[in-house]
């Protein structure tokens, strides 16, 4: 195996030991925030269950890091199912997850829409039921790039997530019903759009070659977090540019209120330089100006990433004084912390 | 080669067994097909889920009856896949096992009810109408050939060679066709002219139960 | 200038551009905690200079985001001098932070040891002298790729530094006068020493090409954060190899007391997914094990990187009393937050 | 083409315009030599800080001194350059300027004077001594030329166009060496075999000036 990795511009053993060995360091380098059952190989807060508090799991493909495992913590998620690389997680995983979040007042699957983990997830719900545990369900589906229609499996799920996490792991900390819960995740869903484009592939180890290919002036404009294809392949352009049309295009499904305030989300996909992801907040703060709209919030970095593909997404939620007030308050995961 | 009407749980290992057989030999081939319009793992995971059926079925008993065995084989697909394909065949195989029961012998009549409520499983799961370039296309003509072939009257052998031929039919029926369902779609019309792999990898395992049945218990 | 900027794959503008437009970024995303000079390119916490504080500065070329400006706020620095992409920044720079972050008792000048960047600071620190402003300065030399003897210009500063701004800039905050400020940066810098390698080179705007040409299946071991040549270039290996032969040789320099406990360092270069950056933590956890040594503490992200490089770097640093609660003291930057 | 032996703020102003144009034109060329033993930043880091420099003198009035004129030029590399080249070549220039003082005009061992001071300034700072493979080794042979022809007698032109030569000879000389300074240090023995890049603008910037002085003002 370890010819295998070493044609690969990776740091790896065996590519199939990848994710487990990587939760093992997450783990190490986490103790005080989680523990990692690798028996069913999920990601669970230190000291889950909280009696009481509403349960909120996640999960779907590994290679999105820090998603969802870094998220794991007070005031985020309760446990996150990494499966292996872009491939859904199994229910068995789901469900383990499931039973050890669950402090009573029931558990909220947050799922991105894809197909496998939305099936998946579905029968983990239904197994959860049968041991007779409450169970909501929330699907993000916030990637303008696929039309939302009959012709497509909907929108994917994509930079929605991490703040759909943050905000609704914040309700269950303020000691939300399971129903509220769901309530605020939906509401941050229905309110935020996201659109990314890629200029390079990422390269899984299992494969060790491109997911794509693309030439060395192209850009793929849409792309998804697993590679999948964009609305279009088109020669890169200047980023003031690029970021004028993923406003656009985010904002014209979005249709936000004249003057809102928005959490804006620049999100790196694993192989872009921090400078540039500020040279794009910074072109989308003056997209956002020219539109008498306001960035009241804000998350740059590496989120929700493919592996190493180079690229960028942008979401924008639309706040208010009840979302703005969960984002603020406190969050210890190891990806997100502030407020402790 | 002798031929028989009643199947038993020797022919569904046998089933079970020539399924992962054929998935490992064409499972380079799945992923291709995979990687042409969807994420180039439709090969792993089925290749992943039948080897992990065949170490289960070690563990069963001589005695377990077939329906059980499809159970366990459909729960061990659910736990082992991820992906849509796991959940999507491990709900077949679960819902063919049941509704064939505790039963240690079945009929052709029966085949055919547990195949349909298999095809009834993977419809309510994924909601894929005939035509949205899915392994619906290859399991719904499937199915259909084998109730018009039983209602006829043929024995099980013959009903069930039309069924694979039908899911030939259907899975060769998927080139010219748009995805609207699953990751495939994403593409649009680049999907077309394209054979999906969940409708190829149908075939494969109606072919192994033609094979299982054909040969002599 | 666009024309050259579509030819890399980069969201930029003007390649000449990159340096300011990203400050402007970072200002506008964290203006709750910085200010930027732009007539100096001077990164300025919000509320310098802070009575009666001792100031931290520190610079370098641009490129190693989040490294310098990340670390500005409550904490760690005072200020950060961005020079253009990989150029040290100029005295007239350096001058100005110094006068923006003199809250009277002093300001120190952290400086990696790069001829460029000593010679700088150097003359920076006349001219402040000359205006009556108490300076103190510290060098970084920490990577052992380097060896320091008579035929070199020094071992190079690299991680180190971060963990230094961090700990240094926890004791200004404490009240430590210039002298004690100094003394824990030095006390640091003795204790720490890191190597990195490299799978990719990295590319700078200006040139729009690889720094350096290395093959498919080949890794730089002791790069530089500029790229600069290591110690040799050789086949890729698998994970557990690189990061023993890493720890071997920064240990043998670092000759930590026996069952010592270490801050450990893992540090992405830009371009190496954080999957793998936790798969080298979990090797480097081994590593320390087998010899008796404990990671009391770690770091594990993108700090100090050299655009979008694939490669890690390990630092470790062996800690006291005193420099553990140093670290764990709150700080509050755009890129290292805790406790507040 | 006429001759002077002495040298007023219009020959200063003619050598650091003439370095300008040079460096400009050679630009390219010294990043080269840079990329292979450095960061590929030389030409562009000396270009930008005489072109500044040259935008700076327009500022300057006429009656400005000589002395003035290289101190303002010296304080406009360090304020533009960064990098290890601006703080030397400023430091060069600040104290060849210092050296001169006030004087409207000078003559050779006043410049000499001023060019050993310059010498001094970036040892003092950069601390590299001949044969580190650096601009001292450029540097320092045509200060010693300089100070040799003036000493005996020889006019200014022709103590210049000597220094020239010599540094010329030490530039050349840094190909076999190994750099110890410098970024080139990291390089080791694969330093060997390459030209200065420091070293070969210093032959620029001694070239310039004997141009400007040979040119009758
Ligand atoms: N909604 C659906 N209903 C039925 N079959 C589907 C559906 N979505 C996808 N499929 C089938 O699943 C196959 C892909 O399976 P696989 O690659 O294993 O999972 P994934 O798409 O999650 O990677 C497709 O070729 C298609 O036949
Ligand atoms: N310590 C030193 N003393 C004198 N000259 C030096 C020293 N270090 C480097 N140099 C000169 O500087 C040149 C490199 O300048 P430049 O590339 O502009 O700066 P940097 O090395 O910071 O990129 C070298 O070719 C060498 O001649
Ligand atoms: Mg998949
Ligand atoms: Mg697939
Ligand atoms: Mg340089
Ligand atoms: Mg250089």
């Amino acid at each position: 195996m370890s010819i295998a990795a070493q044609t690969m511009k990776k740091f790896v053993n065996a590519p199939e030991d990848v994710v487990k060995e990587s939760l093992a360091g997450l783990a190490a380098a986490h103790a005080d925030l989680v523990r990692v059952d690798f028996e069913n190989q999920v990601v669970v807060r230190k000291d889950a269950p909280v009696a009481g508090k509403v349960g909120l799991i996640s999960g779907g493909g590994s290679g999105h890091e820090p998603m969802h495992g870094g998220f794991v913590g007070r005031g985020m998620l309760d446990a996150a199912c990494p499966g292996e690389i872009f491939t859904s997680p199994v229910p068995d995983q789901m469900l383990a997850a499931t039973k050890a979040v669950d402090g009573g007042a029931g558990v909220l699957h947050i799922v991105k829409n894809y197909t496998g983990d939305v099936m998946n997830f579905k029968l983990a719900a239904e197994l959860a039921e049968d041991d007779g545990i409450d169970v909501a369900s929330v699907l993000t589906n916030d990637d303008v790039a696929v039309e939302d229609s009959l012709w497509t499996a909907g929108r994917r799920g994509v930079g929605v997530t991490v703040l759909l996490e943050k905000i609704a792991g914040a309700r269950a900390e303020a000691g939300g019903t399971l129903q509220e819960v769901a309530d605020v995740a939906r509401k941050v869903n229905d309110r935020g759009r996201s659109l990314g484009v890629a200029l390079t592939s990422c390269v899984t180890p299992a494969a060790g070659s491109p997911t794509f290919d693309i030439a060395s002036d192209e850009m793929e404009f849409g792309v998804g977090i697993h590679g999948e294809p964009g609305r279009r392949r088109e020669k890169i352009r200047p980023v003031s540019e690029i970021v004028a049309e993923l406003t656009d295009t985010i904002l014209t499904e979005l249709a936000p209120a004249n003057g809102a305030n928005l959490l804006a989300f620049v999100n790196g996909l694993g192989g872009t330089p921090l400078i540039e992801l500020y040279v794009v907040y910074n072109e989308l703060t003056k997209q956002l100006a020219d539109r008498g709209l306001t960035a009241s919030r804000n998350l740059v970095g590496d989120y929700i990433t493919s592996l190493e593909m180079a690229g960028v997404s942008i979401t924008l939620v639309e706040l208010d004084d009840e979302l703005t007030a969960l984002w603020d308050a406190p969050v210890h995961t190891a990806a997100l912390r502030w407020g402790v | 080669m002798g031929c028989l009407t009643r199947v038993d749980a020797a022919v569904v290992k046998r089933w079970l067994e020539g399924s992962a057989v054929a998935l490992h030999e064409q499972r380079d081939y799945l992923t291709q097909l995979d990687a042409a319009i969807g994420d180039a793992d439709h090969g792993t995971n089925m290749d992943r889920g039948f080897s992990s059926v065949v170490t289960k079925l070690e563990e069963l008993d001589e005695t377990t009856a077939p329906g059980r065995i499809l159970v366990t084989a459909g729960s061990t697909l659910i736990s082992t896949v991820g992906g849509a394909s796991g959940p999507l065949w491990g709900t077949a195989l679960r819902r063919a096992g049941r509704s064939l029961g505790d039963a240690a012998e079945f009929d052709g009549e029966a085949l055919t009810l547990a195949l349909e409520a298999a095809l009834e499983g993977v419809v309510e799961l994924g909601a894929a109408r005939p035509g949205d370039k899915t392994m619906v296309d290859a399991l719904e003509p499937a199915v259909h050939a084998l109730r018009e072939q039983v209602d006829a009257g043929s024995p099980a052998p013959a009903a069930i060679a039309a069924a694979r031929v039908a899911a030939e039919e259907g899975m060769q029926a998927t080139v010219p066709l748009q995805a609207t369902k699953g990751r495939a779609s994403y593409l649009g019309e680049r999907s077309i002219g394209h054979q999906d792999p969940g409708a190829t990898s149908t075939v494969l395992i109606l072919r192994a139960l033609e094979q299982a049945v054909a040969v002599p218990s």
